[in-house]
Order: structure tokens, then C-alpha cells, then sequence
């Protein structure tokens, strides 16, 4: 509670919260406020005018429309692979740094072996292997299946910090079970750092969908804020100066992952009182 | 003249939305060469802002209100950041921090450490020259020194660490020496080795004066000379060690005298926290007694009154109804 | 056995295991492409097979499946079952074979870029995505960590103007970053040019010529990655700045009157420590991470080979690619927990207690 | 262990040798260029031109899958290797480049071999050079060209006097009782690029006469070629071809002239917006690529074949094949259906950026050289228009029927029986955009028609063996890609043709009628169609070959086996004139609107100037 009231103190976090707040918003309550439809409204790639705030694509599509649907899909494909990421990561990440020995050493082995597989070799694979083709749900999952990497690391990290503390060993000595120090005494105390890290885990997948989608590995049953880019690099909007292809998703996308950024920076300092102040 | 005079100091914090925060009000004192004083008082009473204002540190947002420090009758107030660092710190007043086990850069040897601080007080001087002196000065610490010096503070015990910290701290021959908890971390035994090498320093003349913190009472009277007690930025009782410890007048001197002694030497767990009650906010101004709302013994008129020092059996206490 | 030689046993020990990552990657590497529900020779064939007769069209896949040993041939001839149609080689054998070849240096011919030796396709292609990636990572690492320190270390405006700005940096897509620099600095000013790794009338060689062109072609591409890179590394280092600062050996060390500068040596080299680890991590990937600026730039590189490879289930390409990013990985990790047992006195002691890492 | 670990430290060194040596990534040759300005090609003197080499170039061999050796010699490039004839796209001519064509009837078609025409080693070009590629098929039956063997039953030659010169006379025998087609053989000799025998016998001879191990063999090294260009120098980021300034051709083809450009530099791109960008610049002279609003670019001097809409000409039909043996797409009403609820005109501007003129029903052409064989009364009589209100119609006559869901959006639909009935799905590869848009658009007409589809985006390497198995609903396709003699004809044949009718399943594939329309044996079978499409190549009377055209094409409009999407450009051809001029367009038509290496177009080169 009283973190809280010390990051609603913070203006960073304010920022943050209010402009992730409106991408929310803007995500849920956009369908009702603006009517979305992906019928041709207009020429193609027809500037921003009244009946198409943001003008059209290149199927003559509204772009309000088109983002909002975008907005949603990479939302969706964030959170999905923060909470995959985030889940597979901390559970790793903890066991192996509170284990240690042999254990700890298989598990990096394992975050080693996912690095080294690149992660659309995955994507793929799996993609070429399922009737339906790549899924957004697909992807979210891949993301989240290829990146937890970095979480079980920052984890395992602290982890092991807290290993040593002398609560811990005094719980190993009262003779819980490894499962039960975990859950009793180590996850309370990185609670706060793995939020962080699902914050950050949440922005990369946006910003790996992003990616995924600009390689034309995007997914194929829906619109999202990647495959808006990637239509718009594909047919050429940037040479003709079509901007209201690029600009209004690149725009999402960054205050998305900025306003998490921001979350993230202050919850550190929050729950790290030695960057309060 | 004194070495070190303290003249109604006052310091506060600015914070950011212009907030003064005034943490240290009113403290004076003087000290004699060959004297230590022992400054006792709960955590968060001031100590570490004093400690900078000793050393003439302001660092934003720390500013000094009023007052004066001097040692050696040199004045430390309205002097530059980079006057201070170069002429004051380790050169004048020196500190031993607390927590000596984390104090040292873990990933520099010791020797490299002192170098550092040769290099940043002393002009020129060569390397060859720096380690003789170095290794002269560590020899009197009774340690293996080539070990020590060429070690990384992860390899040394906890004893070694300290009496690293505190040859260096004292490698310039400081006037003063700051020494905030400096055994609090530390055994029994390795405690009275350190105890024993600081009076060992004090006693060839390496420093003049020592100002020793600590929330452990009992340890202060083998220590000290005098002792002062802190609460809320005040002084609130200034005598001799054996007037405080055995004849404390002030309430809270009282109250804290109570806590502690029942405590065994050098156990730090029983912290002097048993006083019902938490400290006054610092930032609103404070009119009577700071202790009132805590004090058993406080009156209606305490929470108005302003309380001033005023000598109560041969020592300063700052309550009015003390005798 | 090795007690005495605590960190030789250290790095015997990291090996061992990096070893075993090694094995089980390429093995992984290999079996995972071959999981996928289609086969690199009708998607040739699919392209090659218009107006073949049906006859014709057999003999040409099967000389296929033989000459990618995708069936399993004897004296030359292709082992065929009663019907007639040729026995397809187990995993297993492809496996023996592949490990047979890579032993012997040879990581097999592209089935798409046929008849070019895989091992061709990566020299030619590496050492430009080495390039392009290992200046701009690691001028992007010393500079986002040099100014992610300043900034823990000044606070103040600098750090009020700059943190937000480098939050915003890092926040940015870095593709559409690069596309919108080939505009503005391509197509409207003409600074620079659009694409390619050096100007198309020079021909590849050790000339002033060709490096000055080179390095003309760089300077957008190598941007593109460069500013968003070091805006992050910059927070990093700044948050691990700020938390090292509040640390009793920074107090200590301010106490004693020590240099600015001097403290700020203490705070980098010690902030910096975890930094190595991404440092180690972005070096390993770097030969898959261009993938997006070959493409924007139409810059050469390993990127679009490993992209084509895998959407064609080039089988021996896949496997030379992952092989080479398995390797480099694993180096790259191999040599930073080396680095850091030795540049970080904490773990060396610890190995010297005996704890392990 | 040992040896794994060489393995791990060659890699490295490989690493790091590459580092050092950037130089030796020039593919090929790391030969010293030899003009003036010491390592660069001058620009006056250069022409570059793009979009028929995308990736790395792999090999030069000649005797490779076309789809393998890099340009200038895969494909029906003739810089470097040279065919018998080539094909004006344009008028429908023949013309001369090795050969001349003499005669063409149903027995064999007879060409004189150039008497002048030599390789790049001195050597003439003779009748055992052509003999050699079009009977390579004879020999190895997995030689590329071995599609020529089913045609020809062999090559007479005679010596003959023309014109007082000695000539070597090329009868290319019809095969009667195979194939029986001289359409496809004009085809043939004008794709077939004539080889060096004395250079490859002699590969052949010291690889055991194992064709595949001469096929690996990259040709790279100074190549004996008959054409005006060789190959100068590669990399992995272009191809340079140089002029042959002993090309035989200039004095007995072009009245002793040389090509105007010194070098053809073919710069590889990876993205397709670069060509774009490379043609305002000035970095690229000509291109056939696929840019948008290509009107945008006019005034950066980047033009095309036509200066209005549809700038380009068209020649080839991107369309959705149907797999005919799939309920209810087995319905010939079903099908018909659909393609009165493709919205064509939306696909026209969307898609393809107005490149299609307005499309007719059928698979002929109403412009062009084909256009002969196009009737308007037919079209109208037979053929589906884009009316949706038609298409319900259609469907609910043949008792198809929609159901919606409350939000009014489609949910299912069911059969006659009432029976429900799957999704359909088009599949096309992810990330061909013109092809998504395409196919976005028929899918939301259908939909809106009530016919439950969906797109089926797939990688290309599931779409393309998803095509000769049959292993789709509906697929995006464009058969008969290139403009030969045989056009319409091959067009037909390769999506109604039942000549190699196999099911689907099993390893089952086919290479036409992928959409397996027509199967031989039923009582639906359709005779007549499997008739024509044999009788056509053997027609020479103007009459009687447009009225077979007309019963096909009525053919292909009552059953719809397929759905034509637009009508594109076989290549598309876009140039800029500022740094060589005299490009031919539509008021200057001296040649085809292609890349000047292809057919009848490779006389470009000796009609560009310098512009400054």
C-alpha cells in the first residue's frame, strides 16, 4: 500500500499509468466509441479526412478501425508472452538459483539451448506443421516459449541472493520442502522484481510481434499493429509518402512499451528504496 | 584552542517541493586532543546527517541552516565541495563508516584503495613511495599486511575488513575521526581488538579527537570520554560517560538507559527501540519538548515550551523539568 | 582431484557443460527442421516441375532425394521396396552421415541455393554481418553504459533530460526507425544511400576505394541499430548505477574525498559486471539479429539466408546456420563467465571456498 | 572429441578470417576488373537493371534447373547462352537470333542455322551444339531440358545453300504419336538456350558422363557463350556481365553494331520497395518489379510501356484454381457462383494499382495477340460478372443456403441435403502481397455472397507442394506465366487439360489441372475438352482455330474450373531515362516491354543512348 502511494507520488509512474490506462481503453472501449469495420471505405490509401480519421490502406480499409483491431491483437500478443515469459522464467529462474549445483547448471543449459535456437526457426516449424497456419495466439505463444530466457536469468539472479539470507536457511533447517521455501519465503520476496519483470516481458512481446510481423512471419488470421506495418513497408507506403501507414502504429507501439518502460523504471525505484530518490 | 568546535549547528534537507526537512537543530560541542565522544540515539535521530555536517560534506539536498564547525580553528562552513574533498575529508576529519564489510570496492584490492586516496589528497607522490608508507602504517595494526594489501575485501575476514577501513580512514593523520558503529557487525573478540586499535592510534597521535556512534550504550562506556544523546536532531543530554550511563537525567536518557542495560554488551539485536511511541515529523516546526509525546513523565506545558540546554548536576540536558 | 586448482576446475567445469548445451543444440538442430510436415524436395519440385511429364517429373525428384541423401542409396543406386518406390532414409542415418561430414569440415551442400556448399554461403555472408553487428554492438554497449553512468552518477538535469529520452529511444521499433532513416536521409535529403553494403560500381577488395564506399553504406544502417542499442543499455546501467551508488563502498569512498572521476571508475566497474552477461548475449545472437536491417537495407548478410533456408527446409543450411549461432553463443557465454570469475573477485573467492559459482 | 573441436576451431577461423578478409566474399572470381577507372565500372557506360535475380546467385551452369542458375542464364535469359529464336510478344513475330525460322507445319519445324555464329572460344556454332541440349533428355532423363524429348522425335540437319552461303538446316521432327504438338516445340526453340557441346561433352567425359556432378559445377570461369554479354564478375549483392565485343551477332544480326552499354550491372535487392527507391535515384535504369502507384513515380522519371493506366501490357492470368473433386466445389453451379462474387474492379485498383485493364469472363484475352481469338457475344452469353445479388441467386437456385449469425455476420452454410458444410479456405503464400490483396477481396465478396471462406495464408514451403497434390480448397495460382507462341493454348492446357489425370492423395501429383477438373472416366467427363486441347497445337487455319478457342473457352465459362483474377503483365517493365534514353515504350514500340534479355527485347541494348 504504501508503495503504492510512493509510486503514484512518482511522475514517471503517473505517466506510465495513465498512458498504458489509455492504450487500454482506447483497446476495449474503442469498438463502441468508433464503429470498426474492415470494409473499403474509400480509395486506396485515401489521407486522414472526416469520414477516415486516420485515412486508408491499401485496401481502401479505415485505419481507425485497422488500429484498434492492431492495438488489441498486440496487446493480446504482449500480455500472453509476459505471462508465459514471465511464469516459465521466475519458476526456472527461482528453482535453479535456489538449487543450485547441478541443477542450477542444467537449467542455464536449458536457457542456453533457447537462445541458441532462434526463435522463428521455431515459429515456423511449428507454423508449417499446423492446418491453420500462423495464429496470433500462435505467436504470443512462441514469443513467450523463446523469451523467458531473460527472465529465468534476472531471476535466478536474485534468487540466488536470497538464498543466503538467514530467514531461508533457517526454513531449510526447520526441514520445508524445497517447493515450500519457494512458495513461502522466496516468492513473497521477489514478487515485486517479478512484476517488473512482466512488465518488461509484456513490452518485448509487443515489440517481438512487431518484429515477427516485419519479417512477414506475422500472424494470418488477424490484423495487428506488426501487420499493419509490414503491409504498409510491403506496398511501398513510405516512398509515397503515405505516413498514415507508418506513423500512427509506430506511435501505438512506442508509447505502449514507453508507458511500461515507465511503470517499470519506477516500480524499481519503488521496491529498490536505494533509487528512490 | 579546541581541536573541534561545534557551534549551534543546524542542518536541513530541501526536498523537492521546496520541504524543509530540519534534521539536525542546535548541536554544539567542543573537543579536546585525546578525547572521544560517544553519540548514542535510536536510528533515524540525526546521527548520519550530523556526520555529514561534521565533515563539512553538503551534498544537495543536505544544506546547513546556521551554526559553525571548525577544527583547528579552520572553519568548514560555506567552503567548496572540491576545498572540502581535498583539504577536510581524510585530511581533517575522517570516517570509519558502518558496515565495514561492505565498505571496501569489492573489486579493488586494499592497496589500490589507499592509493586511490593518497593520489586524491596528495600531489604527485609515486607509487613506490605510496605502498612503503602504506605498508608501514598497516604493520601497526598487527595483521600479516602483504596479505591484507594485495587482497580483495571478499577474501579478508571481517576483522581484517575493519582494520583495513580504519588504517585507511586513518592514513592522513586526521584531526578527528568519525567512527559511525564501526564494530557493529563484528564478534566479541574481533570488537575488543578493533576497540583496542583505535585507542592504540589515539594514543601514538595518528588522530586527535574521535566522535564514536553507536545505539549501543554499553559499549560507549569503555569507550568514551563523554557521551551525547540524540533525539530528533537535538542534543538532548551531553555529560561524561559515568553521568550518563549511571546518574541519566533527561527522560529519554532514561527510558533509553532502561532498554539497554538489561541487554548484554554487543548484543545488537535489542535495538533501543522499546520507547512506546515513534519521533516527531522533522518537517513541521516544532514549538515545546520533542520528546513530550513519548516522555512518561511530560507535562501539559512540555508539548509549548521550547527547551533549551541548561545544566542539571555538572552536565547539559535540554529538558526543563530535569534535575 | 582439481581441488588445488580451483579456477582451472572452475573452467573445466563451465566447458563441460557448454559442451553438453553444444551437443544437445546440434542435435535439436537437426531434428527439429525435419519435424516439419513438408520436405524440402517438393517444395523444389513445386517450382521446378511445370510442364514435366509425370515420368519425367518422378525421375527428377527422386535424382533429388538422392543427391540430399533423403533416400537411402546403395553402389550408387537408390534402395527401392516392392513397389518400386525408393526407401527413405531414417533421421538416424541422416544424422550419422551429417555428423560423419561436419567432422570431415563439410556442412553439405544448400538444396536451395544448390549446388553451393553451405560452408561458402556462410563465409561469404558472415563476415559482413560481423561488420555490421560487432562495431555497432559494441560501440553501442561502452557508449548507452559510459552514459547510463554519468546520468546514475550526475542525477540532476542530465539524467531529468536524458533518462526520458533514452526510455523513449529504447521504446521506439528499431525496424521502423531504420526505414524511417532510409527515407528522410535516403529519399528526401539523399545523404545517404538507401541500400546495399557498398556502392554497386565497385567491386568487393582491399582498396581505400571500396572501404570508403563501405563505410559510406554503413553509416545508416549501423545507426539504425546503434541508437536504439545503446538507449538501453543506458537504462540498465543506470538502474544497476543508482543501486551501486547507494552502496556503503560509494559512501565510503565519497568520505574519503576521492576523485569524481575516481568514483565513478568504482561505479562502472562494478555496475558493469551484470552488464557483460547482455553484452555476452547480444554478441551471441549477432548472427541471427540482422535478419530485419539486411532486409531494410538490402545489406549483406548471414540474416535473409537463414530466413530463406528455414522457409524452404534447406535442411544442411538450417543446420550450418544454427550451428554457427550455437557456437557463437555459446562462446560468447563461455568467455564471460570466464571473464567475469576473473574480473569479479566475489566469484573468484567463492570458487576458492569451493561454493561453485 | 578431437575432432569435433577442429571443427568448432575451424569455424571460428572462419569467423574471423572472414572478418579480415571482406574482400573475399566476391563469390565467384576476386579477378582485378580491367576498364580505366580502376575498380569501378562508369556509369555512362553501365546499365543496371533489376528484378530477375533475388537471391544469392548460386550457379552459372547452363545445364541447370533454370530456377537454380542465376541470371543472366537461368530462365530465358540470353545475355550470355543464346536460344534458335525469339519471340516479339508484341506482334506474335518469330525472329531470328542463332537461327532463322524457315517453315512450321504439323511434320516439323525447320530452321537455318547462322552460318556466323560463333562461341566465345572461336568455334561455330553447329548443328551438334543444338542436337546436344534437345537430345540431352535422351541421355539423362533428369536433365533440365528433358521436356523437349516428348515433343521431337529427333533433328535432321541438311546442308543448304542460302543466298549463295552453305547453312546448316535444323528439322525439328513432330513427335506424331506422343505429344503431337509443334505449338510447344516453337516454344521450346525459342526457350531453349543453345550450349557449347564441345564444353560440356568434354565436362561429361571427365565426370564419368554423370550429369549431376556437371551440374554442380558452377560455369562461372570465363564461360564459352555465344551471346553478346559475359559474365564479368559476381557477389552476393550483383551480377556483372560484360560486352563481348567479338560478338558474332553485331555484324550478321545488327549491321556491324555493338550493344551501347559496356557493362549490365544486375544489383540484388532484398526488399521489393528498394527498386523503387533505386529507379528515382538513378541507381537502376530498368527494373520488372511490382511497384505501386507507379504514377507516383513519375516525376522522379521512372515510366512505364503505357503513360496511363494500365501502364502495363498485359499477359498473364494470376487466378484461383479450384479443387473440382472437393463437395461442393464439385458443383459446377457452386463455382460459377463464386466468381460472380469476386468484386474484379476492387481488385483491379487495390491490388494490382490499376495495372489490369477491365478482365472479361473467360481465359482469353480481348486485347493483344490473343485478342483474335476473343468473342464478346461469348462472354456475355456464358460467362459470370461481378453481381452479388446474381451470386445468391445462383447459390440459393442450387439450394445452397446461408447461415448468419444474430450480429448479422456469416456463421455456416448448408448444401441441398441440408447438410453443413466446412469452411473453405484460399491458400496463397504469406507475405505475396498483390496475391493477399487478391485474395482478401474475392474472400470478402464470397462472404458477402454467404459462401463461408476464409484466407488460408500459408509459407511458401507449404504452398508449393500444396499445388501439384491437390492438397487445397481454392489456390492462388498463375499458370502460363510467360509469353510464348503457344499462349492461349498452354493456358488451357495447364488448367483443363486431363492428360495426366491422377486423385488426390498418396504421392499422387500434377502438374497441370492441378484443380483436377475433368476426370476421365465419369459420366461427367467432358471429352470434348481433353479433343481440343490436342487439336488446337496441330489448327493452322486462322477459322477453324478460333472457333476451337471459342467452344474451350465457353467450355471453361459453363464449368468455371478456375477464377480469373486480372490480367497483369507477364513481366512488369518500368525504365527511367536518366542515364541511358531510348527506351522503347507504347509510342515507340521497336521492342516488348521487357528487360532487355528476354526474347525479342534483347535489341534494346543496341537502340540505348547515353543520355548526358
Amino acid at each position: 500500500m504504501k508503495i503504492l502511494k510512493n509510486l503514484l507520488k512518482s511522475p514517471m509512474f503517473v505517466t506510465g499509468l495513465v498512458l498504458f490506462l489509455a492504450t487500454i481503453i482506447l483497446a476495449l472501449i474503442g469498438p463502441y466509441v468508433h464503429t470498426i469495420t474492415m470494409e473499403r471505405v474509400g480509395p486506396q490509401y485515401a489521407p486522414p479526412a472526416a469520414q477516415y480519421l486516420l485515412g486508408t490502406d491499401d485496401l481502401g480499409r479505415d485505419y481507425v478501425s485497422l488500429l484498434i483491431r492492431g492495438l488489441r491483437s498486440s496487446l493480446y500478443v504482449g500480455f500472453l508472452a509476459g505471462i508465459i515469459a514471465t511464469t516459465v522464467g521466475t519458476l526456472l529462474g527461482i528453482y535453479g538459483g535456489f538449487k543450485g549445483g547441478w541443477i542450477d547448471d542444467l537449467i542455464n543449459m536449458i536457457t542456453n539451448l533457447f537462445i541458441v535456437i532462434p526463435s522463428f526457426v521455431i515459429l515456423i516449424l511449428i507454423s508449417s506443421s499446423l492446418k491453420d497456419g500462423r495464429s496470433l495466439t500462435l505467436i504470443g505463444l512462441i514469443i513467450g516459449m523463446t523469451t523467458w530466457t531473460w527472465s529465468a536469468r534476472a531471476v535466478r539472479a536474485q534468487s540466488a541472493a536470497l538464498k543466503s539470507k538467514d530467514h531461508i536457511s533457517l526454513a531449510k533447517i526447520n526441514g520445508d520442502g524445497t517447493l515450500a521455501v519457494i512458495v513461502k519465503h522466496i516468492l513473497p520476496y521477489l514478487a515485486s522484481y517479478v512484476f517488473m519483470v512482466f512488465i518488461l516481458q509484456v513490452a518485448s512481446g509487443i515489440l517481438s510481434e512487431a518484429a515477427i510481423s516485419m519479417i512477414g512471419l506475422g500472424p494470418l488470421d488477424t490484423v495487428s499493429l506488426g501487420t499493419i506495418l509490414n503491409q504498409a513497408k510491403n506496398n511501398g507506403a513510405l516512398g509515397d509518402g503515405v505516413w498514415w501507414a507508418f506513423i500512427p502504429s509506430t506511435v501505438i507501439i512506442t508509447v505502449i512499451v514507453f508507458a511500461l518502460y515507465l511503470i517499470n523504471t519506477s516500480a524499481e525505484g519503488a521496491f529498490n528504496p536505494r533509487l528512490r530518490k | 584552542m579546541s581541536v573541534f568546535e561545534v557551534q549551534n549547528l543546524s542542518l536541513h534537507y530541501l526536498t523537492r517541493f521546496g520541504q524543509k526537512i530540519h534534521a539536525v537543530t542546535d548541536v554544539s560541542f567542543t573537543m579536546e586532543k585525546g578525547e572521544i565522544l560517544g553519540i548514542a540515539g535510536e536510528s533515524g535521530c540525526g546521527k548520519s546527517t550530523l556526520v555529514n555536517g561534521l565533515m563539512g560534506l553538503f551534498i544537495p539536498p543536505l544544506y546547513p541552516t546556521s551554526g559553525d564547525v571548525r577544527v583547528g580553528g579552520e572553519s568548514l562552513m560555506n567552503r567548496s565541495p572540491k576545498d572540502i574533498r581535498e583539504n577536510v575529508l581524510c585530511r581533517k576529519v575522517s570516517m570509519i563508516p558502518q558496515g565495514a564489510f561492505n565498505a571496501l570496492n569489492p573489486t579493488c584490492k586494499v592497496k589500490d584503495i589507499a592509493a586511490d586516496v593518497i593520489a586524491a589528497h596528495m600531489k604527485e607522490v609515486d607509487k613506490k613511495h605510496i605502498y612503503s608508507r602504506l605498508r608501514e602504517r598497516f604493520d601497526l595494526f598487527g595483521m600479516n599486511t602483504d596479505k591484507v594489501l594485495n587482497s580483495h575485501p571478499i577474501q579478508l575476514t571481517a576483522g581484517e575488513r575493519q582494520r583495513s577501513v580504519i588504517g585507511i580512514s586513518t592514513l592522513l593523520n586526521p584531526q578527528m575521526v568519525i567512527a559511525d558503529e564501526p564494530t557493529s557487525a563484528l564478534d566479541v573478540t574481533t570488537q575488543k581488538v578493533v576497540i583496542k586499535m583505535i585507542f592504540d592510534l589515539l594514543e601514538k597521535g595518528i588522530f586527535s579527537t574521535m566522535i564514536f556512534i553507536t545505539h549501543e550504550l554499553p559499549l560507549l562506556r569503555h569507550v568514551a570520554d563523554n557521551i551525547a544523546i540524540m533525539y530528533a536532531g537535538e542534543f538532548v543530554e551531553v555529560g561524561t560517560t559515568e553521568q550518563i550511563v549511571f546518574d541519566p537525567r533527561h527522560p529519554y536518557t532514561k527510558a533509553l538507559m532502561g532498554a539497554m542495560l538489561s541487554a548484554e554488551p554487543g548484543q545488537k539485536q535489542k535495538k533501543p527501540t522499546a520507547i512506546e511511541g515513534a519521533p516527531p515529523n522533522l518537517a513541521n516546526p516544532i514549538e515545546g519538548c520533542r520528546f513530550a509525546e513519548r516522555c512518561p513523565v511530560a507535562k501539559p506545558e512540555c508539548r509549548k515550551n521550547k527547551q533549551d540546554i541548561r545544566m542539571v548536576a555538572g552536565r547539559q540536558v535540554r529538558c526543563e523539568y530535569a534535575e | 582431484m582439481l581441488k588445488q586448482y580451483p579456477t582451472l576446475r572452475y573452467i573445466l567445469q563451465r566447458g563441460g557443460w557448454y559442451f553438453l548445451t553444444f551437443l544437445v543444440a546440434v542435435t535439436i538442430n537437426f531434428f527439429l527442421p525435419r519435424l516439419g510436415a513438408n520436405n524440402p524436395v517438393d517444395i523444389i519440385m513445386g517450382k521446378s516441375a511445370s510442364g514435366l511429364s509425370a515420368e519425367n517429373a518422378r525421375i527428377k525428384e527422386e535424382s533429388y532425394l538422392k543427391e540430399f541423401g533423403l533416400v537411402k542409396v546403395d553402389k550408387g543406386e537408390i534402395v527401392r521396396n516392392a513397389e518400386g518406390k525408393p526407401v527413405k532414409a531414417s533421421g538416424l542415418e541422416q544424422f550419422a552421415n551429417y555428423i560423419k561430414m561436419c567432422f570431415k569440415g563439410d556442412l553439405g551442400t544448400s538444396f536451395q541455393k544448390y549446388p553451393k556448399k553451405v560452408l561458402d554461403v556462410i563465409a561469404e555472408a558472415v563476415p559482413w554481418t560481423i561488420a555490421l553487428q560487432l562495431p555497432t554492438i559494441l560501440f553501442g554497449w561502452i557508449i548507452g553504459n559510459v552514459l547510463g553512468a554519468l546520468a546514475a552518477y550526475r542525477r540532476g538535469v542530465f539524467d531529468r533530460v536524458f533518462f526520458p529520452v533514452a526510455l523513449l529511444i529504447s521504446s521506439f521499433p528499431f525496424f521502423v526507425f531504420g526505414m524511417l532513416l532510409v527515407y528522410y536521409f535516403a529519399v528526401v535529403l539523399n545523404w545517404f544511400p538507401a541500400m546495399g553494403g557498398y556502392a554497386q560500381e565497385i567491386i568487393p577488395s582491399f582498396s581505400f576505394e571500396f572501404l570508403r564506399s563501405a563505410a559510406y553504406y554503413y553509416v545508416l544502417p549501423f545507426f539504425s541499430i546503434f541508437l536504439i542499442l545503446a538507449g538501453g543499455q543506458a537504462i540498465g546501467m543506470r538502474s544497476m548505477g543508482i543501486y551501486e551508488l547507494g552502496t556503503d563502498y560509494i559512501k565510503y569512498a565519497k568520505w574519503l574525498g576521492l576523485k569524481e572521476s575516481k568514483i565513478i571508475a568504482y561505479l562502472f566497474r562494478n555496475a558493469m559486471l551484470p552488464q557483460l552477461t547482455g553484452l555476452a548475449l547480444s554478441l551471441g545472437t549477432m548472427i541471427s539479429g540482422a535478419l530485419i536491417t539486411e532486409m531494410i537495407f538490402s545489406y549483406p548478410g548471414l540474416g535473409m539466408a537463414i530466413l530463406t533456408a528455414i522457409q524452404n527446409n534447406d535442411y544442411p543450411m538450417i543446420q550450418g546456420c544454427t550451428l554457427l549461432i550455437t557456437i557463437s553463443v555459446l562462446i560468447a557465454n563461455f568467455t564471460v563467465d570466464i571473464l567475469i570469475g576473473f574480473l569479479d573477485p566475489r566469484v573468484k573467492a567463492g570458487l576458492q571456498i569451493g561454493k561453485g559459482n | 572429441m578431437k575432432k569435433g573441436k577442429n571443427v568448432t576451431v575451424f569455424l571460428m577461423g572462419v569467423l574471423l578470417s572472414g572478418l579480415l578478409a571482406l574482400q573475399s566474399c566476391g563469390g565467384g572470381k576476386p579477378k582485378e576488373p580491367t576498364d580505366e577507372s580502376g575498380s569501378s565500372f562508369p556509369r555512362t557506360k553501365t546499365l543496371y537493371l533489376a528484378g530477375s535475380q533475388w537471391g544469392d546467385p548460386n550457379t552459372f551452369n547452363p545445364l541447370a534447373e533454370s530456377w537454380q542458375a542465376a541470371w543472366p542464364v537461368g530462365d530465358r535469359f540470353n545475355l550470355m547462352y543464346e536460344p534458335l529464336l525469339a519471340y516479339n510478344s508484341l506482334d506474335g513475330k518469330i525472329e531470328p537470333v542463332l537461327g532463322t525460322l524457315v517453315s512450321k507445319d504439323n511434320d516439323s519445324i525447320v530452321v537455318d542455322l547462322n552460318p556466323e555464329a560463333k562461341w566465345s572460344d572461336g568455334t561455330p556454332v553447329t548443328s551438334a551444339d543444338v542436337k546436344f541440349i534437345f537430345e540431352l533428355g535422351r541421355r539423362f532423363k533428369n536433365a533440365a531440358t528433358a521436356f523437349t524429348v516428348e515433343f521431337i522425335t529427333g533433328i535432321n540437319v541438311a546442308k543448304v545453300d542460302v543466298n549463295g552461303v552453305s547453312v546448316e538446316r535444323l528439322s525439328f521432327i513432330v513427335d506424331k504419336k506422343g505429344r503431337n504438338n509443334p505449338l510447344v516445340i516453337l516454344d521450346h526453340l525459342q526457350a531453349v538456350r543453345i550450349v557449347p557441346a564441345h564444353v560440356f561433352e568434354k565436362l561429361l567425359s571427365e565426370n564419368n558422363n554423370d550429369l549431376s556432378a556437371v551440374q554442380k559445377l558452377k560455369i562461372d570461369d570465363n564461360p564459352v557463350v555465344s551471346g553478346p554479354y559475359n559474365l564479368e564478375t559476381y557477389s552476393n549483392e550483383k551480377i556483372v556481365v560484360k560486352r563481348r565485343d567479338d560478338y558474332w551477332g553485331a555484324k550478321a544480326i545488327y549491321g556491324g553494331k555493338l550493344p551501347g552499354p559496356q557493362y549490365i550491372i544486375h544489383p540484388i535487392f532484398k526488399s521489393n520497395d528498394h527498386f523503387a527507391i533505386a529507379l528515382q535515384k538513378g541507381n537502376l535504369d530498368a527494373s520488372q518489379t511490382f511497384i505501386p502507384r507507379i504514377w507516383l513515380k513519375k516525376k522522379d522519371g521512372v515510366s512505364t510501356w503505357k503513360a496511363d493506366a494500365p501502364y502495363y501490357v498485359p499477359g498473364s492470368i494470376p487466378m484461383l484454381l479450384i479443387n473440382t473433386t472437393k463437395a461442393p466445389l464439385n458443383d459446377k453451379n457452386f463455382r460459377r457462383a463464386l466468381a460472380a462474387a469476386i468484386n474484379y474492379a476492387n481488385i483491379k485498383e487495390l491490388a494490382v494499382s490499376g495495372y489490369s485493364p477491365d478482365i472479361q469472363p473467360g481465359l482469353i484475352m480481348q486485347s493483344g495477340i490473343e485478342g483474335k481469338y476473343f468473342s464478346a457475344d461469348d462472354a456475355k452469353t456464358y460467362g459470370v460478372t461481378y453481381n452479388l445479388e446474381n451470386a445468391k441467386k445462383m447459390l440459393a437456385d442450387a439450394g445452397y443456403r446461408s447461415v448468419f449469425k444474430s450480429d448479422g455476420s456469416l456463421d455456416y452454410m448448408t448444401d441441398k441435403a441440408g447438410n453443413k458444410l466446412p469452411t473453405l479456405s484460399i491458400k496463397s503464400p504469406a507475405g505475396w502481397s498483390d496475391w493477399e490483396a487478391m485474395v482478401s477481396i474475392a474472400v470478402k465478396g464470397m462472404r458477402d455472397a454467404g459462401i463461408d471462406v476464409r484466407e488460408g495464408f500459408v509459407d511458401a514451403g507449404l504452398y508449393w507442394p500444396a499445388l501439384p497434390s491437390g492438397d487445397f480448397d481454392l489456390i492462388m495460382h498463375k499458370p502460363a506465366a510467360a509469353v510464348t507462341p503457344s499462349l492461349p493454348w498452354s493456358r488451357f492446357e495447364s488448367i483443363m487439360s486431363s492428360r495426366n489425370w491422377v486423385p488426390v492423395g498418396g504421392d499422387n501429383k500434377m502438374n497441370e489441372n492441378q484443380g483436377r477438373y475433368n476426370q476421365p472416366g465419369t459420366k461427367e467427363y467432358n471429352k470434348a475438352v481433353d479433343s481440343l486441347l490436342k487439336v488446337i497445337p496441330i489448327l493452322s487455319d486462322d477459322a477453324q482455330l478460333t472457333e476451337a478457342y471459342r467452344q474451350l473457352n465457353k467450355i471453361f465459362m459453363q464449368d468455371q474450373p478456375a477464377l480469373p483474377l486480372c490480367h497483369l503483365a507477364e513481366q512488369y517493365y518500368e525504365f527511367s531515362n536518366a542515364n541511358w534514353k531510348n527506351w522503347p515504350d507504347e509510342t515507340n514500340p521497336y521492342a516488348p516491354p521487357l528487360l532487355p534479355w528476354i526474347g525479342a527485347s534483347t535489341k534494346i541494348l543496341w537502340q540505348l543512348q547515353p543520355a548526358k
